[in-house]
Formats: C-alpha cells, sequence, structure tokens
C-alpha cells in the first residue's frame, strides 16, 4: 500500500502551537469585531503511525475544532501542522494551497459523530461510497463498484448493499458507510470525530471493534476524539485532555488514568459513573461552569474550580511542560499534587 | 429496599402508539414495582419504551399514544402538608392507568405527588417564560399559595438545588444559563411541591460529564432530604450502578430482567443484560491493547415488525432455536426479587 | 432596548431617503409628463391645446426643470413646510388630498389586521390542536379559500350578492350625503356603517393567511419538550396549550407585523378601487394613470414609510416579546 | 485489497427491498401521493394547462367573434330529450332573441322546432392553430354558421363573444404569465441568492440591504405605477413580457431569500464537508450534493409562487393597469365585467374570476403538497 520511507519519520502528524479564533462580529451595517472566542489555543502534540490518539475533554473545549483544523476544513489562526505523507513527505497541512491540500486529504480522512447528517440522503451506499474514488480519478465504472463492493465487505456491510440508500439502515449500519467512505482511499491518517457518541450501547461495541480491527488490517492511524472517557481509555496509546481550547495534559494512556498530573483530568476521570455498584465513591464533584471562551478567566483557565489553587494559578498561565518521559502538563503544581487516578479495576467484567 | 412499603406498581402495562404506517407497542407488557424512598433504575436502549412507560405514569403519553391495558398503582401517602411522607398511616390505592389524562384526579398528582425531569434542559423549559415564573407556577398551582409566597419558594427551592444568586437567576429565562443550571432549575421545578416520586428521564444525557457529576450528587443529597423515591431513566449503565437501588432492563418495550443493583451487575441472568454488561468499556478495565470488547449483533429491529417470539432471539448469542423464535417467554422468578424474562431459567 | 431603538430609527431615516428618490423616478418612468397626458386626454374630447399654453404650463409646473432639481424642490418643500407639492389634475394642494384619505386607509387596514388576528389565532389554536379532525379539514380548506381568493374578486362578489339578494348597492365609505360634510359625530357613524364591509373583505384574506401560520406554527411547537414539561406540571390543558406553545407560535405574528400591513395596504388598494372607496386606491390609481406626479408619488412614497415603520414596529415588539432575541 | 473481512456480515432486520433502493423521487412519490388535495389539483392543473395550450381547438369559437345577435346571451341549455320526450344525442334548440318592449333589453328564447345536435370535432369559425395551421375544426360545435346558432357553454359577454372561448383563451395568458413570471424570478433570485450564500462577506451584506429595500416597497402600490409607466401604444405581447418582469421584480426577493438560506444552511451539512474532504470540487458539491437537495424544495416554492403572479397580473389587469384589450386574460375579461351591474345581470361574465380562484386554490393545494414531499427524509 504505502512506499516504505527511507527516513523513518517519528511522527505521522505533528500539531505545534495550533491556535484557532473566531472573532466575534457586532455591529448594524458595519460590522467590527468585539473579541475573539479562542476556540483552540495554542495546542501541541504528535501522532505515531499506527497508534491512536485520544482527544478528550467536554463539550466546547475545542476537540471537534481540532479535528477539522487537522483536515484543513478551517484555516487556523496560526500554528503548524506537519503530516509525514506517504508520497510528499512532510508538509506542513497549514501552509498547503489548494491543490496540494487535494493530494494530502487523499491520505488523510474524518469520520463523522452523526451518522444520519453525514451521509447524502441522496445518493446510493455506491455514489456515497465511490465518491471519493471517483473525484480522486482512482476508480470508475466496474472497477469502482468492485472496489465499493469491497469496502462495503470489508466493515461489515453486504456488497448488495450499494443500491441501497441511506434511509435503510439503522446508526450503526450508517456508520459503517462512513467508515468505508473514510477507507476508501486507504488514509494514513482517520480522524474520528465522536464516531460512537451516537449510537446505541449494543452498537457502540461493534463499531469499537470495527475500528481496531481496521487499525490492524490496513496500518490505520487514528486520532479519536470523544468525551467518553471509556472509549478513550479503551482504544488510544495516548491521551490528549483539553478544558477550554488549551491542551492541560498529554500522556501515554495508562500514565494518564492511573497517574494524572493536572487537577482538571483527576477530576475528569472521578466524574465518570462507574458501571459498579460496589464502588460508589464521592466523585470530585467541580463547582461551577466551564468557563466561557469568550471570556476566559485569567491565568490558568481552570483555576475557579481547581481544588489546588493558589495565587499564581490566578496570576499566570501555566506553559505545557513534559514532567515525565512523554507526560506533558500544563499546571504550575503538577510536580507538588499526587492525584488520584483510576483505581484499577478486577481485570474482569462480573462475572455473568 | 422494603418490599412490603410499595409506592408505585406497574403491571403488565402495554402503551401503544397508533400511527398511519401501523402500531407501535412501545410498552407491551411491562411490570415495574418501586419502594418509598428507593430508587429504581430503567435501564434500555434508545425505542426500548422507557421512556414512554414513564410518561405512561404521568398520563402524557404523546399523540397518538395511550394506555392499552394494565394497571399503574400508586400508594398515595395522606399525610398533613409539610409532614413527613415516611410517617404518614393512612394510604390511597390509585390507578393511575384508569384515570383521565386530563381530568382533575390526575392533573393533582402530576407536578405534586409525581414529576418529572426530562433530559434536554434547553428544550424543557419554555425559552419566553422566565425560569421563576415557570416554578412559581407550579407552586401557586398545587399549594395555593399567592403569587409573592409562590415566588418566596421558588427562591427557596432554587437555593436548595445550588444555584448560586438565586434572587437574580429567578428572573432569568433559559438561555441565559448555562446547561447544567438549567437542569438544576428543571430539578427545583420537579421538587417545589416535595412529590413522592421523581421521574428523571435521562436526566444527565444531554450533560458533560462533569456537570453529570454535580447533578447526580445533587439528586442524591436531595432524594435523602426530601425522602421520595426516584424512577431513574437511562441508557448508560455507570450511572445506573451508581444511583439505583433496583434496576428494570427494558428491550422493545419489555422488562426483561429486574433485580436489586448489586445483583444485576454481579449475577446478570438474561442474555441481553450479560450482553449489555460485557459490551461497555469500562474504566479501569484495560487490558491488552486492541482488545475486542464483547458486542450484540445486529441492531434493534424496527418498532412496526417485531420479531416472533422472544424480542431479543434474533441478535441472542444463546437463543434455543424452535423455541425462542416462537413462544414468549414468561416472567420467571428467579430469587428474591430477582425476576427474569428467558426460557433458560424455566 | 432604547439603544436598539435607537439606532434602528437611526438607519431608518437614510431608508426613508432612498425610497423618496425610487418614488420620484418610478413615477418619472412614463413617457411624456403630466401635459403630454393631460393633452391626450383633451385631444381624444375633440379639443386642441396649443403648444404655447402648454409651455406656459410647464414653465408653471417646474416640468421642464431636470428631474434632480424637480426632486430636490419637492424633498425640500416636505421637509420645510410640509407641502407636498401641487396636484396638477385636481388643481390643489396634494397635502390637502393625501392625509384623510391616507387615514382611512390606515383605519381600514389595521382595523382588518386585529380583526383578522382576534378569529384566525383561535382558530389556529382549535385547529392545530385537533389536527385532521373535520373541524381542522374545513377551517384549513376554508383558509386556503382566503388565500386563493384576492379582496378584489371577493369584493365583486359581496357587491353581486348585495344588489342581487339584498337589493343594497355597495360602495363608498360614506353615504352620499356625509361625502363632503366636515367631520361629525354622525359622519363617523355612517362610516362606521360602510366600512365593516371592506373590514370583512381584507379581515377574511388577513384571518386566512394568519390562521395557516398559526397552525403550522403551533403544530411545530406542540411537540416541544417544554410543553410536555407543562403537562407533567399539572396544568390544564387549555393553560398548558395557551400559555406555552401558543406565546411561542405567536412571535411570527409580531415579526411580521410589517410584511402584513404591506400586503393588507395592498389588498386594500385594490379593493377601494373595486368599491369604490374614498380611501388612497382609487386616488391613486387615477393620479397614475394621468401621470399627476406629486400626487401619485406622495401617495407611493407614504405608502413605503408605513411598510417602513411597521417593519420597525414589528422588530421592536419581537425583541419586546421574545427573551431570546432581546438586544441591549 | 487484499484482506478477508474478518467480521461477520451483520444480520439485518428484513428491510423490504422496495422501501431500500427507492430513489429520492419515488420516496417523494409516495408521500405526495397521500395528499389528497395536492394530487386532485394536480390532475386540475394538467386539465387547465391543456385547455390553456390548445385553446384554439378546445374552444367553440374564436375571441373577435363578437356578434349584436348574442349580446349577453345567457348560457345555452344542453338538452338530451326533446319537447315530445324523445331521447337524441346531446342538442340546442335555436336560440331566438327578441327586445323586451319597455326596457329595450335582450330576451332569449328557444325554438323547439329546430334541433342543432352537437358534433365532436366540427368545424367553427377558422383560426390559425398556434399561429400556424389555418384550420376550422374545432373539439366541438354544431357545425352551422356563427349567426344561424351556437352552442355557449357559459352564454355571452355584453358584445356577444362566447365566454367559454374568451376564459379558455384567457387561460393561455392567465397561466403562462405565472410561470413566466416565476421563471424570471427564479433566475434572478437563484443567481444573486446563490452569489449572496456563496460569497457571503460585503457582497451578502449589499445584496441583503438591496432585497430590504425592494420589499419595504408595497408591492401592488408599486406595480401599479410601474404598469402605469408602460407606454399605451406597445403591442401585447411587448406588454405581456413587460407585465411578467414588473411582477419578477419583486418576486426574485423572496426567492433568493430562501435560496441564500438553503445554501447557508446546506454548507453546515456534514455530508458536504464530507464531499469537501473527500476532494470534491466545489462545482462538484454544488451540482452534485447541494442543487439536488434544495431542488425539489425549491419546486415547492416555486409552485406557491406562480398563483401569487397568477393574481397579480388579474389584479393589474382588473384595474386597467396590466394588460389591455385585445390581449385577452382572466385579468381583461374581469376588468370588462367590472360593473357590477353587468355582474348581476349576466352573472356568467363571472367565470373568469372562477377560473381564477380555483387555478389558485389548486396551486395553493399543490405547492403544500409539494413541500410536503419536498424533503421525505425529514425525520
Amino acid at each position: 500500500m504505502r512506499p516504505e520511507n527511507s527516513v523513518a519519520a517519528p511522527y505521522l502528524l505533528e500539531i505545534k502551537n495550533l491556535k484557532k479564533h473566531f472573532p466575534i462580529e457586532k455591529g448594524f451595517i458595519i460590522s467590527r469585531v468585539i473579541g475573539h472566542v479562542k476556540a483552540v489555543d495554542d495546542v501541541s502534540f504528535f501522532i505515531r503511525p499506527g497508534e491512536t490518539l485520544g482527544l478528550v475533554g467536554e463539550s466546547g473545549c475545542g476537540k471537534t475544532t481540532t479535528g477539522r483544523l487537522i483536515m484543513r476544513a478551517y484555516d487556523s489562526t496560526s500554528g503548524e501542522i506537519w503530516f509525514d505523507d506517504c508520497r510528499m513527505g512532510r508538509v506542513n497541512v497549514a501552509g498547503l494551497e489548494k491543490k496540494q491540500l487535494r493530494q494530502i486529504r487523499m491520505n488523510m480522512q474524518l469520520i463523522f459523530q452523526d451518522p444520519y447528517s453525514s451521509l447524502n440522503p441522496r445518493m446510493t451506499l455506491l455514489q456515497i461510497v465511490g465518491e471519493p474514488l471517483l473525484v480522486n480519478g482512482v476508480a470508475r465504472g466496474s472497477e469502482l463498484q468492485d472496489r465499493v463492493a469491497e469496502l462495503l465487505r470489508v466493515v461489515g456491510l453486504r456488497p448488495e448493499y450499494m443500491v441501497r440508500y441511506p434511509h435503510a439502515f439503522s446508526g450503526g449500519q450508517r456508520q459503517r458507510i462512513g467508515v468505508a467512505r473514510a477507507l476508501a482511499l486507504h488514509p494514513q491518517l482517520v480522524v474520528c470525530d465522536e464516531p460512537v457518541s451516537a449510537l446505541d450501547v449494543s452498537v457502540q461495541a461493534q463499531t469499537l471493534n470495527l475500528l481496531q480491527d481496521l487499525q490492524k488490517d490496513f496500518n490505520l492511524t487514528y486520532l479519536f476524539i470523544s468525551h467518553d472517557l471509556s472509549v478513550v481509555e479503551h482504544i488510544s496509546d495516548r491521551v490528549v485532555v483539553m478544558y477550554v481550547g488549551k491542551l492541560v495534559e498529554h500522556a501515554r494512556t495508562e500514565e494518564l488514568f492511573y497517574n494524572p498530573k493536572h487537577p482538571y483530568t483527576e477530576a475528569l476521570l472521578s466524574a465518570v459513573p462507574k458501571p459498579d455498584p460496589r464502588l460508589r465513591t464521592a466523585p470530585i464533584v467541580l463547582q461551577g461552569d466551564v468557563a466561557d471562551p469568550a471570556h476566559p478567566p485569567s491565568g490558568c483557565y481552570f483555576h475557579p474550580r481547581c481544588r489546588f489553587c493558589i495565587e499564581r494559578c490566578k496570576m499566570e498561565a501555566p506553559q505545557l511542560r513534559e514532567i515525565a518521559p512523554e507526560h506533558y502538563v500544563s499546571c504550575h503544581r503538577a510536580d507538588e499534587l499526587t492525584l488520584a487516578g483510576v483505581t484499577k479495576l478486577a481485570a474482569t467484567a462480573p462475572a455473568p | 429496599m422494603n418490599e412490603s412499603n410499595p409506592l408505585l406498581q406497574i403491571k403488565d402495562l402495554k402503551t401503544y402508539f397508533f400511527l398511519d404506517e401501523g402500531t407501535v407497542k412501545a410498552v407491551d407488557g411491562a411490570d415495574l414495582e418501586l419502594g418509598t424512598c428507593s430508587t429504581l433504575g430503567v435501564v434500555g436502549e434508545s425505542g426500548c419504551g422507557k421512556s414512554v412507560a414513564a410518561r405512561s405514569i404521568m398520563q402524557i403519553v404523546a399523540k397518538g399514544g395511550r394506555i392499552v391495558s394494565g394497571e399503574i398503582l400508586f400508594h398515595h401517602q395522606l399525610c398533613k402538608p409539610g409532614t413527613d411522607r415516611r410517617l404518614s398511616e393512612k394510604e390511597e390505592v390509585i390507578d393511575l392507568a384508569m384515570l383521565d389524562p386530563q381530568g382533575d384526579k390526575i392533573r393533582s398528582i402530576r407536578g405534586a405527588e409525581i414529576s418529572m425531569v426530562f433530559q434536554e434542559p434547553m428544550t424543557s423549559l419554555s425559552p419566553v417564560h422566565t425560569i421563576g415564573n415557570q416554578i412559581g407556577e407550579v407552586i401557586s398551582l398545587h399549594q395555593k399559595l399567592d403569587p409573592k409566597q409562590a415566588r418566596e419558594k421558588a427562591i427557596a427551592m432554587l437555593d436548595h438545588v445550588g444555584m448560586p444568586l438565586p434572587k437574580r437567576t429567578i428572573d432569568r429565562y433559559p438561555h441565559e444559563l448555562s446547561g447544567g443550571m438549567r437542569q438544576r432549575a428543571m430539578i427545583a421545578m420537579a421538587l417545589s411541591c416535595h412529590p413522592s416520586l421523581l421521574i428523571a428521564d435521562e436526566p444527565t444525557t444531554a450533560l458533560d460529564v462533569t456537570t453529570e457529576a454535580q447533578i447526580l450528587s445533587l439528586m442524591r443529597k436531595l432524594q435523602d432530604e426530601l425522602g421520595m423515591s426516584i424512577m431513574f431513566i437511562t441508557h448508560n449503565l455507570g450511572v445506573i450502578a451508581q444511583m439505583a437501588d433496583r434496576v428494570a432492563v427494558m428491550y422493545l418495550g419489555k422488562v426483561v430482567e429486574a433485580a436489586s443493583v448489586d445483583t444485576l451487575f454481579y449475577k446478570p441472568l438474561h442474555p441481553y443484560t450479560q450482553a449489555l454488561m460485557e459490551s461497555i468499556p469500562r474504566l479501569g478495565a484495560k487490558k491488552r491493547r486492541g482488545e475486542r470488547l464483547a458486542s450484540i449483533r445486529g441492531s434493534v429491529p424496527d418498532p412496526y415488525n417485531l420479531p416472533k417470539g422472544c424480542p431479543f432471539h434474533p441478535r441472542c448469542a444463546k437463543r434455543v432455536p424452535n423455541v425462542c423464535d416462537r413462544e414468549e417467554p414468561p416472567n420467571l422468578k428467579v430469587d428474591q426479587g430477582h425476576e427474569v424474562r428467558c426460557v433458560l431459567y424455566k | 432596548m432604547l439603544g436598539y431603538i435607537l439606532r434602528r430609527v437611526a438607519i431608518m431615516i437614510p431608508t426613508l431617503f432612498v425610497i423618496s428618490i425610487m418614488t420620484f423616478i418610478i413615477i418619472q418612468l412614463p413617457p411624456g409628463d403630466f401635459l403630454t397626458s393631460y393633452a391626450a386626454s383633451l385631444r381624444a374630447q375633440g379639443e386642441v391645446i396649443d403648444e404655447d399654453e402648454m409651455e406656459v404650463m410647464r414653465e408653471r409646473y417646474g416640468l421642464n426643470q431636470p428631474i434632480y432639481v424637480q426632486y430636490a424642490k419637492w424633498i425640500w418643500g416636505i421637509m420645510t413646510r410640509g407641502d407636498w407639492g401641487q396636484s396638477m389634475s385636481l388643481q390643489v394642494p396634494v397635502k390637502d388630498l393625501i392625509w384623510q384619505r391616507m387615514a382611512l386607509s390606515m383605519v381600514l387596514s389595521v382595523v382588518s389586521l386585529i380583526v383578522g388576528w382576534f378569529i384566525a389565532i383561535p382558530l389556529g389554536v382549535y385547529s392545530a390542536t385537533h389536527q385532521y379532525s373535520l373541524v381542522d379539514y374545513i377551517v384549513t380548506f376554508i383558509s386556503f379559500m382566503g388565500i386563493g381568493t384576492p379582496s378584489f374578486l371577493l369584493g365583486l362578489v359581496v357587491m353581486y350578492v348585495a344588489m342581487n339578494y339584498m337589493g343594497l348597492t355597495v360602495g363608498g365609505l360614506f353615504s352620499s350625503q356625509y361625502i363632503m360634510a366636515p367631520w361629525s359625530w354622525d359622519k363617523v357613524i355612517d362610516l362606521a356603517k360602510h366600512i365593516w364591509i371592506p373590514i370583512a373583505i381584507l379581515a377574511f384574506n388577513g384571518t386566512a393567511g394568519g390562521l395557516r401560520t398559526t397552525r403550522a406554527n403551533l403544530l411545530d411547537e406542540l411537540n416541544k419538550p417544554y410543553v410536555e414539561t407543562a403537562r407533567s406540571k399539572g396544568l390544564k390543558e387549555g393553560r398548558v396549550i395557551w400559555k406555552y406553545p401558543v406565546r411561542v407560535a405567536l412571535n411570527p405574528f409580531f415579526s411580521t407585523v410589517g410584511w402584513e400591513l404591506a400586503n393588507l395596504i395592498g389588498g386594500a388598494t385594490l379593493l377601494s378601487i373595486v368599491l369604490n372607496l374614498q380611501t388612497e386606491g382609487p386616488m391613486l390609481l387615477n393620479a397614475l394613470t394621468a401621470q399627476d406626479m406629486y400626487l401619485a408619488g406622495s401617495f407611493l412614497f407614504l405608502l413605503s414609510a408605513i411598510t417602513v415603520v411597521g417593519t420597525l414596529v414589528s422588530d421592536i415588539l419581537l425583541a419586546w416579546v421574545d427573551p431570546r432575541i432581546r438586544m441591549t | 485489497m487484499t484482506n478477508q473481512p474478518k467480521i461477520p456480515v451483520d444480520e439485518e432486520a428484513k428491510i423490504e427491498e422496495k422501501i431500500a433502493v427507492a430513489t429520492p423521487a419515488t420516496m417523494m412519490w409516495w408521500k405526495f401521493r397521500k395528499h389528497k388535495a395536492a394530487v386532485i389539483s394536480t390532475v386540475f392543473l394538467v386539465f387547465m394547462y391543456l385547455l390553456a395550450i390548445f385553446c384554439e381547438f378546445v374552444s367553440p369559437s374564436v375571441p373577435d367573434a363578437t356578434s349584436a345577435r348574442y349580446m349577453s346571451a345567457p348560457p345555452s341549455t344542453i338538452r338530451l330529450v326533446d319537447v315530445e320526450g324523445k331521447w337524441h344525442a346531446p342538442f340546442v334548440y335555436l336560440t331566438e332573441m327578441s327586445r323586451d318592449p319597455v326596457t329595450r333589453r335582450a330576451i332569449y328564447t328557444e325554438n323547439t322546432e329546430v334541433r342543432y345536435p352537437i358534433k365532436l370535432f366540427s368545424t367553427g369559425p377558422a383560426y390559425k392553430f398556434w399561429g400556424l395551421w389555418e384550420t376550422d375544426i374545432h373539439l366541438f360545435g354544431l357545425g352551422v354558421a356563427d349567426e344561424e346558432q351556437r352552442v355557449m357553454l357559459l352564454g355571452a359577454d355584453r358584445v356577444g363573444r362566447d365566454m367559454l372561448t374568451m376564459t379558455v383563451y384567457g387561460a393561455r395568458i392567465s397561466l403562462s404569465i405565472g410561470l413566466i413570471g416565476v421563471a424570471l424570478s427564479l433566475g434572478m433570485g437563484i443567481v444573486i441568492g446563490g452569489i449572496s450564500g456563496f460569497y457571503g462577506g460585503a457582497i451578502d451584506n449589499f445584496i441583503q440591504r438591496v432585497i430590504e429595500f425592494i420589499r419595504s416597497i408595497p408591492h401592488i402600490p408599486l406595480w401599479m405605477a410601474l404598469s402605469a409607466a408602460l407606454p399605451l401604444e406597445w403591442p401585447v405581447l411587448k406588454v405581456y413580457f413587460a407585465i411578467s418582469m414588473i411582477l419578477s421584480l419583486t418576486g426574485w426577493t423572496s426567492m433568493a431569500r430562501t435560496v441564500r438560506g438553503r445554501f447557508l444552511a446546506m454548507r453546515e451539512e456534514d455530508f458536504i464537508l464530507s464531499a469537501r474532504l473527500t476532494g470534491s470540487s466545489e462545482g462538484r458539491i454544488i451540482l452534485v450534493h447541494m442543487v439536488p437537495s434544495f431542488l425539489s424544495y425549491i419546486i415547492a416554492i416555486l409552485t406557491l409562487a406562480v398563483p401569487y403572479m397568477i393574481l397579480s397580473e388579474t389584479s393589474l389587469s382588473f384595474i386597467g393597469l396590466g394588460l389591455r384589450a385585445p390581449a385577452v386574460s382572466w385579468g381583461v375579461l374581469l376588468a370588462e365585467a367590472q360593473n357590477v351591474r353587468s355582474i348581476a345581470l349576466t352573472p356568467w361574465v363571472f367565470w373568469p374570476a372562477v377560473a381564477v380562484i380555483s387555478t389558485v386554490l389548486a396551486f395553493n393545494f399543490l405547492g403544500d403538497g409539494l413541500r410536503d414531499a419536498a424533503d421525505p427524509y425529514a425525520r
């Protein structure tokens, strides 16, 4: 599928100081900018080939925007997005011209959250799944049909379904269609934007399994965006936590879940309701609401809700720093705090 | 749970929707029981009828739907206003299923004895009325208070649910509040007349996880303080494990298994419950990289043509050929307080 | 809120200016001017008008000046002296002609609008809450009829029925003895006796449109979760419906007052031509055909101004009733 | 791809194949079919347009056939049974005119001596079909000279012209002006609205202000002013197009708003973003993804705009500012019937009004049905 690179790049994707500020406009005839929503504010992380990076955070934290900035669905305000393309080599996606971008996008694909709005209801599966192949001149005619049939089979749908329209499918099946479309061009990187959030519990597991199987089979790299920490823990190798546009912590999954270094990560982990009635621990309940990204607080954005807040946190915004190998935190007190992570559960689920 | 002291008993409830496209048997023979001052968790996937069952109790089933048969026995504790319900001695049993959905009787129960919190705090509050107006309304309706007293009560209630600056918030409109604050307002409204039963229909599904934790701990606190029962409807097994005393699992309009929360999580019997338990990723249960989850094959069938026999049989890994696809499994009592609808336990 | 209103008023002023320029250009569009059409009508009656006389009159009315000079004089007269120019065909100042006619038009339109709503809202609510019932079907059908039948045709039908079956002559706003009489209590009563017919006709159209809007909006709102919340409080069904979804469904009414009024004024113009009412309609028509430019222009400008003001009022009303779009 | 499928093939619920492979058009048709009033209206409108297309052939007479013999004559009575009680194919008796000695009004009586059977494809006054072929074959008639006897299903007007003929000829102009007006508005609306929605920013802002401005002038007085500006000496065809232009001058604004609104909403759809990310060109996104999605909706909106145009033309012609005789449109015919007294005495001159109302009503029902069916995927 992919030619062996002579020089093995350590990262498939490297994000440096990515920012996206949406202007807030006001005014009647002549509108003027009265402020900015800092949807993504100075975010840096990397993904190695073949791994899955989880991106978690609460609604409005900028995780979806980050995913779309990488795909260049929007242009970033500033920052670099280095992608190691199998044909073009290492390029900064943020600075690409239209034509090169088209090339790059063949190697980066997006899976959407909503399996209903992401499929054109007026197209058959053949047209939907075949579109990337067709518009990029990869296949047409009967070859296109064969390719689509193969793709449908890969995601667990019958090739005969190719003549059907999306309305004939359930949410889980539609999500499979979305996956098939994303895989059509053999991308290197797939950005999964909450791919299982809209699905029923019983269908979630099927879809997660499918994504994992495909990763193995096609050597895919995932950026897995989700608000569900259990899902992220299950699927990710490393995890990035975001809060109000900022990256607060980035570490290997186990490290982050068992040994968090940021009070927000700790609170987040603690808040997840554990599916075990014998583990009824009182969670760390954060006070107040998530900060408004248009009017964020001074210093560390998390300080008004943080139980370890000191004067410095109110004045000075913490920088992201590596406090242990590959464990990045942006907290002034990361070194001194001992935070509770997830208690290790018995490796088995309650016996059937 | 105190079995001798039931608050609500639902027996063989059937609520159907008669639509142009056909009849949807949203609730098709459900049995539920809820004791005083306890929490019943109702868990199930979309379309399993859990919300419709809740609305049947309140007699507010959406257009096209109605209760076809069954009983909803509500043990109405008669006590002087202001005294603790738990101390009342007299009770009156009302079959809510028999009441006229628009009659006086059910309306005197709605909002006063039984109240409800909905999933979407944004759309569940009227966008054009202030919070105070909407809370005060239910107070003055059921407690016959004048507007000023009702307002004071509403402020006190907002304070009680941890709303910051209740005196100012009361004159706010829902869109001026955050999601968590709106849900607090909804809860204040639901609890303002000290109901004996609170039905919470996915109250935290639309909220973020940290807000969810706030609301869940608030509900627990209020339950202790006010001494009410909660019927907690959700699809989230984690929330159920944290909140419920007893759990009923619903699938396609039927309660397939009901047990105490510990039994259900540690000794589930129904294949559907077992599969659900195994299919969710658990925090802290990470095993080797790339390990697969157990999953339930297929998807929830179309409500217009349900499978014959056991509704779960097409997806069931343990189905018995020629049995499960023919006969409807009976509700079996396998243990004290543990019921399951599956032929495997006959 | 006050700042919002002030800002809106501030941008209204240039709009009105542009409208006044547009109307002036539009009434200047026909080839020739008042005098050519005047001469043509004289010629049609066999009379001849000589060129010198024409030139003198042209001079007097200022018709030989460039259009922008004419406009500047006109608008300056309006702004400084309230002088809307001279009606050339009727030989009186325009300001003596327009106000009473415009006032009657406004009374006709506004009363019809209010009457129409008073019927439309309860019927629409009933229709929506009893969807697919017999009454709903009938009401829907009638509202379609109301939308499909323009007011002037309805006016013809009413006149026909009145004449054929009741032996009445319908038309006008006053009995003959009051037309020229100064305003008095008796004249007002006489007006009320006549005006109800055009009001009924216009209100029928208004009701039809309003009913459809109410019904459609309410059907959308009835499924919203907040209705369920209201019901779960134990409120009476009537109160549930009227306090919550109806209240929300009525917002579009406020937001469309401006357009509704414009439509009604248009309909009223045609109807008043058919029924020969002493409103702006027949006079506007005559002024347009006679190229009596100041009279026609003044009417056009005032009608547009009413719509602009109506839109402003409806925006303010909407901001007032809907907290979601309330501006600071 | 060399991989073998490892995932078990989904055990799908039994979906009816018919529904699964139904094209969007089929789905719309299924939904539309349920709206009975819309279906009936469609049949009616097809009928009306057929009449309009073949008006020369369908009408038993020609529009310029004035006749003193039939001034304000009532509709002919079609009979099957003669005075002796014998059955015949449909026929009419000879109509004779006399005058009331006092009022001098025409009185029409039937002479039961003479029977004229109604013939299909009979000869009648000569006409040029579509202005191309000279012929004298009409769909029905008596096959005798006009002055001898006519069959007039809807009576005759003041100058003795057959009302059915006039109404059918009027349909041609009235029905087509609606379509042309709407087509013009659509053209302008799509181009301007599309530009507005596609480019956004300052252009969008400017166009929106212009639209608001145009909409703030009440339509009917504006139309009156503009059509009063049309020179009287213009030929019918020129006036016809000028009137459609005037009508669409305001009509395009609402069309542009709709198009822009849909454009903006559609740009936010996930499937559009997906198409863009897979490398589809802007042209493909617009043509393949966006246009089909709002086409059905636009058609429904158009259908609702047609009756508005028809009514507007009728109104303008009615007050004498639109088309004028010798043009034959429903508005022109009504303008001639304007005198209430004439309506009271000869109510049949009101037939064009019935045609207007029923057409407008049918269009409204059709539009309503189309709008309901426009998005079969709306949940």
